[in-house]
Formats: structure tokens, C-alpha cells, sequence
């Protein structure tokens, strides 16, 4: 076999940060397995080649394995004459466990099947959350899917279908925890298998778990249904914890690393070094339980918060996610039906109303946040807002009945405005 | 303009202020280094020179007749310098050296039926427009409005029970001469326009009108015969942006245009950058001569924010730290779908976070 | 003659607050000429017909004094029949001394020729700063002018042009003033007499002028061309004054309604009671200065800082100015010359480029800052934005070229981006 | 699909993590008091029950060959418990319950090539796309990139000198497939795209196309007798939407596809908002295999930030509290007009206050 010169991509070798270079370079030069070196030596040249050019040389496809329409994306060589033994060099996405935890067992099983039939190069996990399994010919790709399939393992998303989705470890290990992250995760995305096996929506949708307002799966910024853990009563106290962490770090450290970072100036260190909580001015940020984690807990009564319409760049920029349930619980099997009647009344909603290729978050802005609100039959609260209008381009007639709607679902606002 | 006088204005322009200025302002002139608030309505500031001088604010109706404006210069003569100004707030402040003759001159104001107070952290004297008295597109009244509403208020301009300055304002018609404000009392016209067709043609340059409006909800049409202007109903947003310009298309409407309320505008640079004031109460009835039901919407929010502001909050700073739930609690208020922004930019006012208030 | 009755006004009589219909009443009851009391029985007359049916009844026109395009609010009344005389009621819009200052005897002089042409009611002042004659038949209002004029007053603006000005308190007695409030207003007003006087703009233009940041003339929110006060050194600390101002309110208060209230955290109170300023922090937001104004006080290093394109709702909704020029000194008279020459390029760009009707400020968000900022030659300066864009929309070949020019005239910022 | 194989598949799904779970962190599953970070790339998370599990964090090359994913399987088993995870910026994490465990683990780790650090306040390990790898659209690589800047990073990654946690992004094409980060290094094309008209009538569906493009730039048009799409380059801002859908329109050019640095992005919700982050330096050459410019200007960035930054300042608060005109002069880097904001909703970005820094 002769090997492809990579003066560039040899440069990619020295430094101390693992090397991907050497990586592939060991399975091109020592792997068994004649398919994986040659696999691997022509990946590695058309990757020179395009270092020297500065140019891709991959196109798209489609293919699937049998019985499903997505969860493959499909690389075919434009330069195959010159490279032919990675000419096809699909990737085939496949959901991890909720929580991406493995035995070193099931790493091995993973590792042994992907031998026999991919390239040998994988990768824990894509930016959606898949391992991805990168490098198999349209033909290995079947017999590959099929024996991971046998022990529990699944394609994931690819194309406009329900997206495989990511959640943080949570309640595995971390104190802020406010809620199941893995068992949210799951329900989820595994009553939206149709949706995601048979691309069909107008256009992909991914859910993402973070089990606090830390928000390690950047469910905000990147996920169409963003599920956040957070609570409703009063932050967790420990006054010791406090006063241990003024005795090793000082008042005027605390004061300014916490008491001044609050976004509303919620908290108050007294005199006596103990810690007063304004709860009804916490907006629930993180950072002082962060600062203070042996001090600081979340509250007592959990669940979590909803927002939609997170994504990246294309067509419109960037976009957050907005607020939608401000809070519901998540303690028995109606409060989990409940969160999975959001979802599906979302994705059908979507489907029926998004244009081609539009995100969720992309047709809210076109139709208006009330009007999805409206549609799905969700209540309106000021926690969906930053502020209230600024403007007063609005025709408010009708506002009588929508004052009537708030009393009915508040009646402990007292109706003085009538009274008046 | 048939006119028999021929004269040639002399184009003076704005008069130089400081030859009305009192002398000792005039010679202190930049040089001032702090002032106090002996009490409300009275301002005592201090020259780098030492010089001082005394300040006395008085709240009065701001259409003046003769009798009123110089009865105000006799007091300035008998009790001050002689030297006044008027505020932004088109309250009159005299001006004194003497700090001696402070109290006498309060008593003169209040005696002739003024109003000394609004200063520091009190309500300000509402700020006024046009209204009936003199607009062409009013839907209220100007001068009404603010003659209720501060005699309601009286007690809040002449004492300093607020967190922090109260800037109220209001305006007769969606155009909105009057500033934003802490609080601001606006009509809100929850009709499209209805128009006389029989007029448009004579009345209106029907291009402009069209480009008057925002939402493009104008189009020029033939109606019996004749050409004239058609509205969208289902995109109009009741402006009355095209009233002005095509007084055929009329916005008001006695009964369909309601007040509302808005709070939270702050101009100033103190603390956060300055912001617009945000909705919420509307609907409210637009009903001369007193306009009950705005003013107690008004009272109830000063009195929340009285209650649970810190010192030094204007209103903007208060809602900003106990949220708009909190807001919308406490001032009973209820919150409706027409709170939430469906203009340009409406992105930026959702809740793009987990900031979330229980 | 015959009193219109006014039982919904009269209700405005009682109260404490001073009635403005007790005053016109006393016009027309006991006013020495039949003119005034006759115009002002009609308007009660008219002002209570609108009570009764909620609606206004005046129209506009055009008519001014001889040489002017503009100045006068022009009003006929539709139900003129009913009240004749106050059929025909104008009013003057009269630029005020800047500043607002009066003696007595000015006061009473405009008094005196109101009296005899007008209906004896005014306003110190409208909204936008001029004094309101209300009330003049067409006749009486230029003989009115002519006698005002002889003293030196003018008109203001009135439609599609430059308007009178307003400018604070300021240097007469304001602690804060940062800047010759009165002169910058004059100055600038006096230089578009004719751009005031003959009506020629697409739209009105408004200069406001405040002394420093707290903007008691909201000039950001209402003014097309915003002067407003501002240092550029270390603001002026009295520690003497600081520790006067502990022993009196206390630590904890100082804390709570200062430190923390610092928009960006550029305060310290030290433990001896001294308070440090982080000045390349601190904004010039004027919150700590007045609260502690004896202690606290503005740099030497003084000047003005530009806005443009404030605006109230119409068409685009509300508009705050922006900044076009951080700071500039005015000390001598290049200095105002260079402000007067912006402000002339401004208003004449405004001229040409926007459209009918059109605000500055809407002009700008149509054609964008930089293109006006290129026009008018000014150098972009971070200080005109709250931050850097958030979305790569944006064509940046020439990036090189548009470095260049900033280093050019930033040569402290060393260049080691090249040299990298 | 012509294959012989007809096996149906099992739907089924996400697979459950508990199995794969260490189980003393299934046991204390949901109840876990604090953590402590005993020194870089390892916590210590204790149970209210008093059970500790030890986590040791460790960086990869994201692409894994078999070899080196089989040895940190073995260092798994020998060094810890056999129970391992991967982050979402794919480090690989050990847990075991025996601290005394930790330090051989770490020293396998290190000799084995792997680097233990990334938690906390230090520089994490940069997010990973595809790129020339393996995407169909990329204007650059991206394992090239994160393997040269991490080299340039290590001691960042190894220690806790930032005053916070730093998550840097990168993205091989302008679509961006890696996150907002605290810096992020992304491709911004500076041509429109050069398009092949003989091949746009076969391989790309016309109207689609033109709906992708955000300024309606695009337009169908005849070329040569060809039914093609034609871009008005006025318009056009040269985003590379248009690119995947419409593969003859190439956006990428070796010379004109830069990088552009972007920073302040934050997606938690402590202290202030999620925020986006903002454009800082572009024009950056695409300069493989190394990219020495651009991580230049990162690490630039990294060491403003650490010298000015205070403790728990993520970048956006920094730059907040020491403002644009500051982050500027320390970082050397040139302001221009391309930083002023020109797209939808702009206006917000612009500064409408006198809150200005000297
Ligand atoms: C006289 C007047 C200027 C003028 O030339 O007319 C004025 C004068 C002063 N203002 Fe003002 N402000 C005046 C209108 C305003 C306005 C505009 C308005 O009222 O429409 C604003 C901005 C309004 C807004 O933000 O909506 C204004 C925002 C301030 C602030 C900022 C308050 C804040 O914390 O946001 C201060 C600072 C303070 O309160 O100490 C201030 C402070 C002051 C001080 C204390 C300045 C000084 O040291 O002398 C003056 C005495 C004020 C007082 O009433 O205690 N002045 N001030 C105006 C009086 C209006 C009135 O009759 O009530
Ligand atoms: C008299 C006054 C209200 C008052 O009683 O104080 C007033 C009265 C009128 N304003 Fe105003 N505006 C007055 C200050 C303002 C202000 C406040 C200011 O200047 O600081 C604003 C908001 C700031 C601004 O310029 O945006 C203001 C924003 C408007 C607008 C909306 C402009 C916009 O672009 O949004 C209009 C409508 C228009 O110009 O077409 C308007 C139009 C009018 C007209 C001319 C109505 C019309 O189009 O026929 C009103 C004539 C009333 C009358 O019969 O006298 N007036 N108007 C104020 C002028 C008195 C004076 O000269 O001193
Ligand atoms: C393992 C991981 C979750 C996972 O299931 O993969 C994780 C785990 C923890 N995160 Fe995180 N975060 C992880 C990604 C993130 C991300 C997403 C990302 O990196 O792309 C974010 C949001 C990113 C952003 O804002 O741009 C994130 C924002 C935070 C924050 C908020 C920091 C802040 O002040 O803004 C905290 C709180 C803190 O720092 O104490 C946090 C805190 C933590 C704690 C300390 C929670 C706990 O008590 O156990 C965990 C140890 C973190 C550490 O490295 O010290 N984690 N964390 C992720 C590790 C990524 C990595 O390998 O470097
Ligand atoms: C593989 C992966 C990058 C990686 O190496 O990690 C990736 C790769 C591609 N993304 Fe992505 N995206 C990947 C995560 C993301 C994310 C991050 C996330 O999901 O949290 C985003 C931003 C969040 C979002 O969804 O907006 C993302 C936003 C996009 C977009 C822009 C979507 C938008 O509305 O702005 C496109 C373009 C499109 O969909 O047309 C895109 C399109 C693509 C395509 C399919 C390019 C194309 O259109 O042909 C890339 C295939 C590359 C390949 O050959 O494998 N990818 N893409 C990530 C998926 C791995 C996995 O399944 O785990
Ligand atoms: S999101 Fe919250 S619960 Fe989840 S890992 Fe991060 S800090 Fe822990
Ligand atoms: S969680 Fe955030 S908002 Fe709540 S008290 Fe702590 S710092 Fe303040
Ligand atoms: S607010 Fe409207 S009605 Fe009132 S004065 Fe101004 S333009 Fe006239
Ligand atoms: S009222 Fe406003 S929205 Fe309606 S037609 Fe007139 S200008 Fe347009
Ligand atoms: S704007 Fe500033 S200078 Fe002018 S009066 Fe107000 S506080 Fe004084
Ligand atoms: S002026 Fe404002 S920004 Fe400057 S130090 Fe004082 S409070 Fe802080
Ligand atoms: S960022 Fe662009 S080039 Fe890179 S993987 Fe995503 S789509 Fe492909
Ligand atoms: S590159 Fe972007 S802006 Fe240019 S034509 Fe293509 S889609 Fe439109």
C-alpha cells in the first residue's frame, strides 16, 4: 500500500494536545485490518489535499439503512479517483445514553462491531449529542446498524426529523440538580422515534435536558425545546457553610463575588455573617449557590422550566430560546404525559405551520409569540417577558374579556381596577 | 396673507437669559458646588464663592390668565428678587439670596392658592399639552387631566413620601407630545379610523397619507365614484398616524378611545441607561371632567411603589428588581396578551432565559 | 352678554391643585375688555361642548406674520356659529429666554401686549420650550408680534423645521453643569433663524441642551440633536465631605443607595471611611453625585457629549438619540464653530436625504449610522454602541482598509495584530 | 435502498444510562450536597448520604481511533472503576470512589498522551466540528484548528489561571455548528458566492434556494439559455446559506473565506442573561495546518481577560463592567464599521445614553 505524503497534516503531529493525526496514522500503519489502513491512508490524503487547496472535497447523498429515512449523513469523494478506498465515508449518528455514561464494557462492544465494519474513527459525541461513527461504505453501513442495534443502541437524527437530543449529567453527580434530567431526556425523544427515524417536519427540532439554570447543554441557545431544571420556594441556607466561607475567605470577597454579582440584589450578608435570601427577588440565576455550593442549594420544590426556539445562525442569526411554561412539576407519570402533550402539541403545530425549512424559533418571530401561545392553548404570564410592550402599536379592543381570562386564572388579584 | 401691516420682523431669535438672571446666579455663573433640600419645594445651592441662593418651587394651572401670571410677579417682587423662572415642568421657581425670606414667600404662594412642593423625591407636576382647549386631533383633554389628577396628588408634590422623583405625564391624542414618564396617561384608540369619503378627495394628499402609516394598512381606492382611502381593519393598529394629515379618517372616538397607563420611563443617565416607559393598564374609560378610574389606577401604582421601593429607585429601577410578576401582583393589574411586544424587535423583550420570579 | 353654563368645568373648580378654569373664568367675568371677556365666555363655551360630547373642535390652517412661513398654531373652530368670538384662536409660539430666566418686569411688559391683542391666557411654557400666547384672531397676531419683537422676542417653529430649543437651569445655579447650557442653545438656535422661521424641511428638528447626564431637558428621549454636559477626567472627591456624609447616614446606607447602585461596580468604600472611584469604569451616570453632591463632584476636564434622532411614537414608535460624538470641548470659539458646523452638516444632510416626514432618527435606522456617520466624516468610536454586532451578516472585505484607519488615528494601539 | 439485508429495526431509542451508571452514583442518584475541586480536572461530589464520588477529567483528540479509544478503556479498568462519560465538549471523564485512587489515574493518564485539566476556571477544551474531515460545506477544518490552539492552550487547560470558566467554539463554515462561546473562531465568507451556471438547473431546487437567502439577494434568472439563479452582489452578505441547499453556488475560496473572532457569548443563566457573543476581529487568513494568526489574537484576548477580569467574571461580564472603548485599546485590536450593528433590530446596539467611557 502506498502511503499519501502529508507534509501538512504532519505538522498537526508536534505539540502535547492528543493528536488526531497520529491517531489516524496508527490505524493507517499498524491496524490488522487491511480495509481500515487503506481506509485510513486515502482519508488522510484527500485531507492533505485539502490543507494544500484549502478546499472540502465531500458531497452529500442519501442514504439510510433499511426501514428508516435519516440518521446517516452520507459522504461521497469528489476527488474518489485519487482516493478511492474512503471514496464512500458516511457517518452514522447514534444516540448515546441519556446522560452519555458507559461501562468500559460497552465502549469495547461499540469499539469491536464499528472494527468490523467502519474505518475505525470515532467520535463521543457530535455537537447534537451523537456518537458519531465516522467512515463506512453505503453497504457496511446496514451490517453495522444492525449489530448495535441488537444490543440496545439506535440511529439518531439527521435531516428535518426530531434531532437526537442532550442531557447533562445531572442528577448522576451534581448538587444543582433540580430535577431527572435522563428520564426527561428519554420520554422525550423516545415518543418522537417516528419523527426522527422518517424525516418529515418542515425542518429539524431538538430537545435539550439541562438540569439547572447553569444550563450545561446550552439547551437556550442551541435547542428548538429547551427542558431547565429550577425550583419555586426559598434557596437552601446552610448559615454554617456561611459563616465557614467568610472565616477562610473574608466578608469583603464574599461581598464582592456574591452580594454585588446578584442581578438583584437579593441578597444581604449581616453583621453577624449570617446570609439573608430575598426569595421573592431571586431570579433563580445560579450564581451565588455556584460561588457557594455547600452553603447554597435549590429549593425543595422542583420541576422545570420550558423554553422554545433556540438555534444558530442560518438565514435569521442567531436566536434564544423564550420562555414558554415557567415553571411545571415532574414528580408522577401525569405531570411526565403532561410534558410530553407539550411537545407533541408543539411538533404538530410546527409541522403544520412552519414554512419549509424554517425553525420553530424562526416561525415565532414570524407569527408572533401570542399566537403560538394562543394555539397550544398556554396560558400568558409575565414571566414570558422581559418587560411589557414599549410600543403602542396594538389594537386593544377586547381588553376587557383578557383582563376577565387573568382574574378568572388569579383570583387572588384582587379586581380593584372595576372597583374603581 | 391679506394683512395691511408691512413690517420686517427682526430675526432676534432666543433672548439671551442672563439679563433676566438673578445677580447672584449671574456672578456664580458655572461656579455652583452642591446643593441641599432644606425642605420640599425649596432648594438651597451654593457657590464655590460661598454666595448662596434660594430656590422656591410652586405648582400652577399651566394655562395662565393675566390675573394669575401677575399676581405671581407681584409675590416675586414683595417676598423675592423679582427674579423667576419656569421649569420643564412649567412650575414657576423664585429665586433669593436671602434665606430669611424663604418662609414668608411660601406663605404668599399658598395664601394666593399655590402650590409650594415638587421637589426631590416627591410626584412632580404632571406635564401638560393641549388638549380640547386648543389641539386639532385631541381625543381628551390636557388641561382637565392634569388638573384632576394633581388635585389627588396634592399631598405627594408637597411632601417628599416618595422612593425617589415621580415624573408623570400625559397626552390628548397616540402622538404623544407629552415626555414619556414614570408614569404616563395616554390615549390608547381601539378602532380604525372611520373615514367621511365624501371628503378625502378635497382634504388629503392621499400619497402621504398613505405613507403615514406604519403598518401600511392605507390604500387608495374609489369609493362611490369618487377617489378615496381604504383601511385594512385587520392590520390597522388604531395609531391615528393618518388622522393629522386626513381629518376625514377620524381616529377619535368618544366611547373607543380608552386611556392607558404606562410606567416605568426614565430619561435620565442615573444608574441604568435611559429607558421607555412600558404598558399596563388599558381600556381604561376616557371620562371628563374627572377621569376617575385613571387616577386610581395611578394612586394604586404610586402607592405599591411607595411601599416596596428602596430609596433612590425611580419606578423603572423598582419593577427592574421585583420583576413584572411581582409588579403585576402587587399593583392587581391584570396582565393580558396585549403586554406582550408584537412590534419591530419584539425578540428582545421575551424572556430569552431561566431568570424566572416565583 | 349671555354666559355659555359649564356644569362639567365647573366641576373642576373645586380641589386644591389651581384651577385653570377659575382662571379663565375670571377673564371673562371680570376682565376690564369686552374682547377678552367675550373670547373667553365662547372658549369656556366651546371647551365645555367638548366635555359634553368628548370631542375636539378646532382646525388647523396656515397663516403667520409677514416674513415668516411659520411660529403660529393656527386654530378655527368648527362650531365658530355658537361661539363667534372665540372663532378664530391662534397661538403664538414665542421663544423663551434661554434658560427660562424672567424678571418681573419682562414678565409683566409681555403681559401688558397680550392684553391688548391676545386673549389673555399663556403658557411658560409648551412642551418643546416656547412661550404660548393662546388665543389671537389672524389680525391681532401679527400686531402682537410686532409689539414683542420690539423688545426682543421672537417666534419659534412651528411644522417642518429647526424648533425652538430648550437648555436647563444648568450653569445658573446647577452644582452638576458641565457645560455653558445657555450659550450652546443660543448658538445653535440663533445659527437656523431661517431654517426656523421659513418652514423647508422634510420634517421638524429639535435641539435640546442639559448640563450634564441626569437630562432634566430629556433630551436623549426628546430631541433630534442632543447637547448634553459631561467630563472626560477623574470626577472631583471630597473625602472629608465622604466621611461627613458615613457619620450622618452611615455605612450600610452608603452601601446600599451608592456602592451597589453603581451601574458598573466602580465604587469602594474602604475601610477608613475614604471612597475610591474606578474612573476608566465609571460611565458619568451622575447616580453617586447626586446622592452625595457635597462630596462628589464632576471632573475638571469638561465638555459636551452629541446625540441624534430622539422622536416621540409616530410611525415608528418612540426613538431615543444616540451618540454621534462622545465628547468635545467647548472652551473657545473654534470649538463651538466645530459644534455649530455639525450640527449645520446634520440638518443639511437631513435636508437631502430624508423623506417626507421622515424624523432624523427614522432616517438613520433606514439608511444605517455608519452611512451617516460617513457622510458627515465623523470617526466611529466604540462609545456610539452598547456593544459589537451579534450576527455575521455582514460583507467585511476591506476589513485591512478600515483598520488602517483606526490605528491611524489610534497609534497608541499598537498594531501586534500584524505583527502576530 | 438496493441492499439484500431486510432486518427490521428495533426503535429503540435512547438508550438508558443507568445501566452504564458507577453505582454509587446510581444509588445517590438526585442527592448530591457539594462538590470540591481538589485540584484542576478533578471534582469531588459528596452525597447527602456522605458517599463521595471522585471525577477526573481528561482531553482528547474528539476524533478517536480505535487504539486510543480501547486504552483509555484498559485505563479504566486498571486506574478507576470501568465507568467513564463523555462531556459535552467531549473530555472524557473517569469516576470512582477511592480519592486516594486519583493521583495514579492522573499519572496514567498524563503518560499515556491524554491531559487532565479543563474544570473550573480554566480554558475548557474547545468544541469540534467536522470540517474537511468529513462535512460537505466546510470553508476550513476543524480537528486542524482545536488541535492548534489547544497545543497553544495546554497550560490554560492544565491550571486555574482564568478568573472563570473559559468556553471557546469553533466553526468550520459561517453555518455554525459549534456553539456561542466565550470566544469563538468562526469563518466569515467576504465574497458572494461564484456561481456555476451550467449546473444550478440540475442540482438545485430554484425556489428553495432563493427562499434561503436572508437579504433576498438571490434571484432566478436565464443564463446562457440555462434556467440558473443570479445573485445581486449590493445585497448580498455573503453568509453561505445559499451553499448547502445550491452546492454550484460556491461561497467557499481558499483566499476570501476568513476567520472572524467573536467573544462574550454566555448560555448560563448566572448573574445576567444569556448572551450572545459579539464580533471583535475579522479578516483573519484561513492558514492551516496551523492557523498561528488567529489563535495569536485568542490568546491576546485570554491574556486581557486574565489580567484585567475579576474573580468569577466570565467574559461578557468583564467587558461589560470595563466597557467596549477599554476592551478595544487592551486588546489592540482595530474598531471599525463593520462592528457596528446594520442588521434587523440594530437600533438596540447602539448606544442611546450618555453612559460613555474615558
Ligand atoms: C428645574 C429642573 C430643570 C429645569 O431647567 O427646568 C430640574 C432641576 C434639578 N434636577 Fe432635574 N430638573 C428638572 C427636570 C428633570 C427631568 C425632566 C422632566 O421632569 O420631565 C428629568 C428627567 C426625567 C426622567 O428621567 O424621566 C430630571 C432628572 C433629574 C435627575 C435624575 C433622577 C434619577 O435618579 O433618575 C436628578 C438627580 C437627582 O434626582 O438627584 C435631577 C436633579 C435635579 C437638581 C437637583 C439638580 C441640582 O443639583 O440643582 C435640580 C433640582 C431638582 C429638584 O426638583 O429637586 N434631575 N430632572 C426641572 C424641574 C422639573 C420640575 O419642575 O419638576
Ligand atoms: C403645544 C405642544 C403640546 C403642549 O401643549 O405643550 C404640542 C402640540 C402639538 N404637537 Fe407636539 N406639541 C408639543 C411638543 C411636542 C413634543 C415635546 C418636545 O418637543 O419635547 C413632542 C415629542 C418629541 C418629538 O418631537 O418627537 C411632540 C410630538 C409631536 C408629534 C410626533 C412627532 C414624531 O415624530 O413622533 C406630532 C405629529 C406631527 O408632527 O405630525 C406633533 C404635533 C403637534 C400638533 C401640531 C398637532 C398637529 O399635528 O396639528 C399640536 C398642536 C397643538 C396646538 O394646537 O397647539 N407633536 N410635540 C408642544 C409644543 C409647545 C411648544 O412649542 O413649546
Ligand atoms: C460535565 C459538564 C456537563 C456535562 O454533562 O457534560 C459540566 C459540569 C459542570 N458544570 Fe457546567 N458542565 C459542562 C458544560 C457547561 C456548559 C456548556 C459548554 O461548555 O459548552 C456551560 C454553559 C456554557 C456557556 O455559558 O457558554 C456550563 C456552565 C456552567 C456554569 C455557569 C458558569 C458561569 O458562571 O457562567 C457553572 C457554574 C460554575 O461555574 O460554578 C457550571 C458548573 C458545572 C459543575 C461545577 C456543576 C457541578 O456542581 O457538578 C460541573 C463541573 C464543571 C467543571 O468543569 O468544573 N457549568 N457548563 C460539561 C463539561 C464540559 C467540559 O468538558 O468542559
Ligand atoms: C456533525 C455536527 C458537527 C460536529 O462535528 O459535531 C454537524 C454537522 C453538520 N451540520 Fe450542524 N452539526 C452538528 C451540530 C449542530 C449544532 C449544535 C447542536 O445541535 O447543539 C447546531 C446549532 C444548533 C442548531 O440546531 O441551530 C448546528 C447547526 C446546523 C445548521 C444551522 C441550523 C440553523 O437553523 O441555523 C445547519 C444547516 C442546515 O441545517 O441546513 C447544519 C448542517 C450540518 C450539516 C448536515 C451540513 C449540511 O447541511 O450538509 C453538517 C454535516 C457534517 C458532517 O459531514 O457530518 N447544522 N449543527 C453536529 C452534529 C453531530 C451530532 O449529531 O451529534
Ligand atoms: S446543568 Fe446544572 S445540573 Fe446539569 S450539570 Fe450543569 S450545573 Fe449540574
Ligand atoms: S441565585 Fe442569583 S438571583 Fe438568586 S440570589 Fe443567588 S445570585 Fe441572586
Ligand atoms: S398630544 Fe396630540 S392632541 Fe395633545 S397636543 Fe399633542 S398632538 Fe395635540
Ligand atoms: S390608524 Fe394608524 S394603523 Fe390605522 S390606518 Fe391609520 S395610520 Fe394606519
Ligand atoms: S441637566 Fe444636569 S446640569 Fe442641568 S439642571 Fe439637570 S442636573 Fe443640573
Ligand atoms: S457616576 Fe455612576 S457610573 Fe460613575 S461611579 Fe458614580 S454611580 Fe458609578
Ligand atoms: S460548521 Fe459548517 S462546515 Fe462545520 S460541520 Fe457544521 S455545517 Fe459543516
Ligand atoms: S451568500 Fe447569503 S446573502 Fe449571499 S446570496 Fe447566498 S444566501 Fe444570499
Amino acid at each position: 500500500m502506498k502511503l499519501h505524503p502529508t507534509p501538512m497534516l504532519d505538522q498537526l503531529e508536534s505539540g502535547e494536545w492528543p493528536s488526531f493525526v497520529t491517531g489516524i496514522k496508527r490505524l493507517r500503519d499498524t491496524h490488522t485490518t487491511q480495509r481500515i489502513r487503506e481506509t485510513t491512508n486515502d482519508l488522510l490524503g484527500q485531507l492533505e489535499h485539502s490543507y494544500q487547496t484549502r478546499k472540502g472535497y465531500w458531497k452529500g447523498g442519501t442514504i439510510s439503512v433499511f426501514g428508516y429515512g435519516g440518521g446517516i449523513i452520507p459522504r461521497f469523494s469528489e476527488v474518489g479517483d485519487r482516493f478511492p478506498h474512503s471514496r464512500e465515508f458516511h457517518t452514522l449518528r447514534v444516540q448515546p445514553p441519556a446522560g452519555n455514561y458507559y461501562s468500559t464494557d460497552i465502549l469495547r462492544r461499540l469499539a469491536d462491531s464499528w472494527e468490523k465494519w467502519g474505518s475505525g474513527l470515532v467520535t463521543f459525541h457530535g455537537q447534537t449529542g451523537n456518537i458519531m461513527f465516522i467512515g463506512a461504505t453505503t453497504e457496511n453501513t446496514q451490517y453495522f446498524f444492525n449489530e448495535i442495534n441488537e444490543y440496545g443502541f439506535d440511529l439518531g437524527g439527521a435531516g428535518p426529523c426530531v434531532r437526537t437530543a442532550q442531557s447533562c449529567v445531572g442528577s448522576g453527580r451534581c448538587e444543582q440538580s433540580c430535577t431527572n434530567e435522563h428520564d426527561i431526556h428519554r420520554r422525550l425523544v423516545n415518543n418522537f422515534l417516528d419523527e426522527m427515524h422518517r424525516p418529515a417536519l418542515p425542518y429539524k427540532f431538538k430537545f435539550k435536558v439541562s438540569g439547572c439554570p447553569n444550563d450545561c447543554m446550552n439547551a437556550i441557545e442551541r435547542a428548538d425545546f429547551a427542558v431547565i431544571g429550577t425550583w419555586r420556594d426559598d434557596m437552601q441556607v446552610n448559615q454554617d457553610e456561611v459563616k465557614q466561607y467568610v472565616v477562610s475567605k473574608g466578608r469583603q470577597y464574599l461581598i464582592e463575588n456574591v452580594i454585588t454579582r446578584c442581578p438583584t440584589r437579593a441578597l444581604t450578608l449581616n453583621d453577624d455573617d449570617t446570609l439573608s435570601v430575598d426569595n421573592t427577588d431571586c431570579v433563580r440565576c445560579m450564581h451565588c449557590l455556584n460561588v457557594m455550593p455547600k452553603a447554597l442549594s435549590p429549593g425543595k420544590d422542583r420541576g422545570v422550566s420550558l423554553l422554545i426556539g433556540g438555534k444558530r445562525t442560518l438565514k435569521i442569526g442567531d436566536r434564544f430560546g423564550t420562555v414558554i411554561i415557567p415553571f411545571m412539576k415532574l414528580e408522577n407519570e401525569t405531570d411526565y404525559q403532561h410534558l410530553v402533550d407539550i411537545a407533541e402539541e408543539t411538533i404538530d403545530f410546527f409541522a403544520e405551520n412552519a414554512l419549509e425549512h424554517e425553525r420553530i424559533g424562526e416561525m415565532i418571530e414570524r407569527i408572533g409569540l401570542v399566537n403560538f401561545l394562543e394555539a397550544l392553548g398556554i396560558e400568558m404570564d409575565p414571566n414570558m417577558i422581559v418587560h411589557p410592550r414599549e410600543n403602542s402599536y396594538v389594537r386593544t379592543d377586547h381588553w376587557d374579556e383578557e383582563a376577565e381570562k387573568w382574574f378568572e386564572q388569579h383570583p387572588r388579584h384582587k379586581k380593584s381596577v372595576d372597583a374603581a | 396673507m391679506a394683512h395691511e401691516e408691512r413690517r420686517v420682523p427682526t430675526e432676534s431669535g432666543c433672548p439671551d437669559g442672563i439679563q433676566y438672571m438673578h445677580p447672584v446666579m449671574r456672578e456664580n455663573f458655572g461656579h455652583w458646588r452642591y446643593h441641599e433640600d432644606p425642605m420640599p419645594g425649596v432648594l438651597r445651592h451654593v457657590a464655590e464663592s460661598g454666595d448662596e441662593i434660594w430656590t422656591v418651587r410652586a405648582g400652577t394651572q399651566r394655562i395662565l390668565d393675566l390675573f394669575t401670571l401677575r399676581k405671581l410677579c407681584e409675590i416675586g417682587d414683595k417676598y423675592a428678587d423679582g427674579y423667576v423662572r419656569f421649569t420643564i415642568r412649567s412650575n414657576i421657581e423664585f429665586m433669593l439670596s436671602d434665606g430669611s425670606r424663604v418662609e414668608p414667600l411660601i406663605s404668599a404662594l399658598e395664601e394666593n392658592g399655590f402650590i409650594v412642593g415638587g421637589t426631590r423625591n416627591s410626584v412632580a407636576a404632571i406635564s401638560h399639552t393641549q388638549g380640547w382647549l386648543h389641539c386639532d386631533i385631541p381625543a381628551t383633554d390636557a388641561s382637565g387631566v392634569v388638573k384632576s389628577m394633581m388635585d389627588q396628588l396634592i399631598d405627594e408634590f408637597r411632601h417628599w413620601n416618595m422612593p425617589n422623583r415621580v415624573h408623570i405625564t400625559t397626552s390628548c391624542c397616540q402622538i404623544n407630545c407629552g415626555g414619556q414618564g414614570d408614569i404616563a396617561i395616554n390615549i390608547q384608540h381601539t378602532k380604525p379610523p372611520k373615514i367621511d369619503h365624501t371628503l378625502v378627495a378635497n382634504v388629503c394628499e392621499r400619497p402621504s397619507v398613505v405613507a403615514r402609516c406604519p403598518v401600511a394598512a392605507i390604500r387608495p381606492a374609489m369609493v362611490n365614484g369618487k377617489p378615496s382611502l381604504e383601511v385594512d381593519e385587520r392590520k390597522c393598529v388604531c395609531c391615528g398616524a393618518c388622522y393629522p394629515p386626513c381629518p376625514p379618517m377620524q381616529i377619535n372616538d368618544p366611547e373607543h378611545s380608552k386611556l392607558a397607563v404606562w410606567i416605568g420611563g426614565n430619561h435620565s443617565n442615573a444608574r441604568g441607561r435611559p429607558c421607555f416607559q412600558k404598558l399596563v393598564a388599558a381600556g381604561i374609560p376616557n371620562n371628563p371632567p374627572r377621569w376617575p378610574e385613571a387616577t386610581a389606577i395611578v394612586k394604586r401604582i404610586l402607592r405599591c411603589y411607595q411601599e416596596n421601593a428602596r430609596d433612590w429607585e425611580r419606578i423603572n429601577d423598582w419593577v427592574e428588581r421585583i420583576g413584572w410578576s411581582r409588579f403585576f401582583e402587587l399593583s392587581e393589574l391584570p396582565f393580558t396578551k396585549f403586554h406582550i411586544d408584537n412590534w419591530r424587535g419584539q425578540q428582545k423583550s421575551l424572556n430569552a432565559s431561566s431568570h424566572l420570579r416565583f
